[in-house]
């Protein structure tokens, strides 16, 4: 085993490789190609190629540490087999007894972009002030501005709410059944009915 | 046939309709959680198994769930300055009631794919907050104009645009204020029109006087009648010795 | 290089040396040796082997990951040689702006004088926490007493503020014309303000 390891560290992928080690160990968030990019002060390829000889060094079953792409970059974070050593150390503040209602709100903040506690009220039927709060306390959604016409405050999700839901980006939600599709069902399923009520 | 007895097994409930009912009523159960669509494949189910068509029945039945769907459709879309359904024909009206529940079953699968998404991830720790032995960044900012904290403090003076309010007053009135109203009004009258006794009510007060009305409906305290679909609600004071004959229901619906 | 792992991955140490790695890469704070047993459920002479193990595979020149023993106990640090890369990675380039949340926030401390976080939160209609504990990591407000009635801790801006903003003193603010005669008349008026608006 050392053997090898002394030839790939006279390459210098390798040092790149280290260097990316030690910025994704103290890193609070994940991060971005470019920004290892800059931080390192190499270029984008080699760093990828860097990435890819780290994913294979820290990957599920091999190591304890593992490498993950998620929230728009990467991030080190533990393996899914110390999951039960993990849970009897820390807590989990985040998503720790999230509400029905509350991901209801993250599914309406997250699906229609930066928007107003009227507007998710609108959709949900119901005030929503002490959801949006606890969300924000949580750091899963936070402010983005003011709605220019009512002056209200516009919420968005965070990257803390991608990387929880272990997202590579908002794109990667499903997109929902389209409401046309909806309607049309609900529509058939009232016919169906009336079509069974004798003349 | 009894409609009250027929039992329910939805995602948000199980048990007797009537009791579903009354959980409603007392605000113990959200309207925006019930499956209405649910609820009616379950009578019809039960219809179809007696082979039989119960007139009274079908009556009760059609008034209780729409009275439902109404008041969940005004749970759902609560603001007022919202599109009135009741200023659209039934096709129109019937084709937004649609879109707008479509709407409310789209976040939920949403909600459920991100309960679902946690749940498949509960095994994934990460490090929240900075490294033990990370170096303390500091922040550094630009000058800024002073201008921008007397421009923040003007916008927060500015008086908002008269818009809606009335999701900050989704309060519900209890019930029992309506129910004393209306006992009020049938010793006074022997009938009156539900739609003249809530006239400038907003459509949440609405809602809740609609289930007083039912409410004094199954205590046999009044009847109601309705000529047609959308027509006006006629609330009539129940006769002393109404017909009791044992059947579940001593009033009936023509809204059917 | 394979084959050597393939056997160390048998052995239950190497398995218990993962857990830490994982255990150590989820740590805020350095972890002692007794806690890192009960975690793992293990022996501590056990996890002292291991954390042998470990000090071998991340140490200075192999690795960027760096394992250190600290006066708390072990954490996982970036290499010396990487020094440079996380000294770019942390230091922020200088912030342009503030966010709209902080501005307002820091408007009302500013004109209103010394408040507490519930009393700024009735001026926003928002709460208030995350953006005074930013304001306060950041040095532009500090803590300054608290208010005998309520118990709650008031803030005031501080001289960095003042030189961030260009004053040299806070009577330098710009006028507020015609909102209010004192700070108490403008306070109410924001508050009766923030009270009808749409959430």
């Amino acid at each position: 085993m050392e053997r090898p390891l002394r030839l790939i560290s006279s390459n210098p992928v390798d040092r790149l490789a280290r260097t990316i080690e030690a910025l994704l160990v103290v890193a609070t968030t994940p991060l971005p190609v470019e920004e290892l990019a800059e931080a390192a002060d190499d270029a984008t390829e080699r760093v990828e190629t860097a990435l890819g000889l780290l994913a294979d060094r820290f990957r599920e079953g091999r190591s304890g540490i593992v490498l993950e792409q998620v929230a728009g970059g990467y991030a080190f974070r533990a393996s899914r087999e110390a999951a039960a050593a993990c849970g009897r150390l820390f807590e989990r503040p985040v998503e720790r007894g999230l509400s029905q209602a509350a991901l209801e709100t993250l599914a309406a903040v997250a699906y229609l972009g930066p928007c107003t506690r009227p507007e998710i009220a609108r959709v949900r039927g119901v005030g929503v002030d002490g959801v949006v709060a606890g969300l924000v306390e949580r750091g899963l959604v936070a402010e983005a501005g003011r709605d220019e016409a009512a002056g209200a405050v516009r919420y968005r999700t965070t990257p803390l709410f991608e990387r929880v839901f272990g997202l590579e980006s908002l794109s990667e939600l499903p997109r929902l059944d389209n409401l046309g599709a909806d309607a049309e069902e609900i529509r058939g399923r009232l016919e169906a009915v009336a079509a069974q009520r004798p003349a | 046939m009894s409609v009250r007895e027929l039992e329910l097994d939805l995602d948000a409930f199980e048990g007797p309709f009537d009791l579903l009912l009354t959980l409603v009523l007392k605000a113990e159960l959200e309207p925006g959680e019930i499956d209405v669509a649910a609820i009616v494949v379950a009578f019809v189910e039960r219809l179809q198994a007696r082979g039989e068509l119960d007139l009274d029945a079908c009556g009760e039945f059609l008034v209780l769930v729409a009275s439902l769907l109404e008041l969940k459709a005004r749970a759902l879309f609560p603001d007022e300055e919202e599109l009135d359904l009741g200023d659209l024909g039934p096709e129109e009206a019937a084709e937004e009631l649609a879109r707008r529940l479509a709407e409310y079953r789209r976040l939920k699968e949403g909600a459920l794919w991100l309960a679902e998404r946690l749940e498949a991830h509960a095994d994934r720790y990460f490090r929240i907050g900075p490294s033990p032995l990370a170096p303390r960044p500091e922040r550094r900012l630009a000058k800024q104009d002073p201008g921008q904290l007397a421009c923040a403090l003007r916008a927060l003076a500015a008086e908002p645009p008269a818009v809606s309010l009335t999701h900050m007053e989704l309060r519900f009135p209890p019930v029992s204020q309506f129910l004393e109203r209306f006992r009020a009004l049938l010793r006074r009258r022997s009938r009156f029109d539900f739609e003249a006794s809530v006239d400038g009510l907003s459509r949440v007060e609405t809602a809740v006087a609609f289930l007083a009305l039912l409410e004094l409906v199954r205590s046999r305290e009044a009847t109601v009648t309705q000529a047609a679909p959308f027509a006006v609600i006629h609330v009539d004071r129940a006769q002393e010795n109404a017909d009791l004959d044992g059947r579940e229901t001593s009033w009936s619906a023509r809204s059917a």
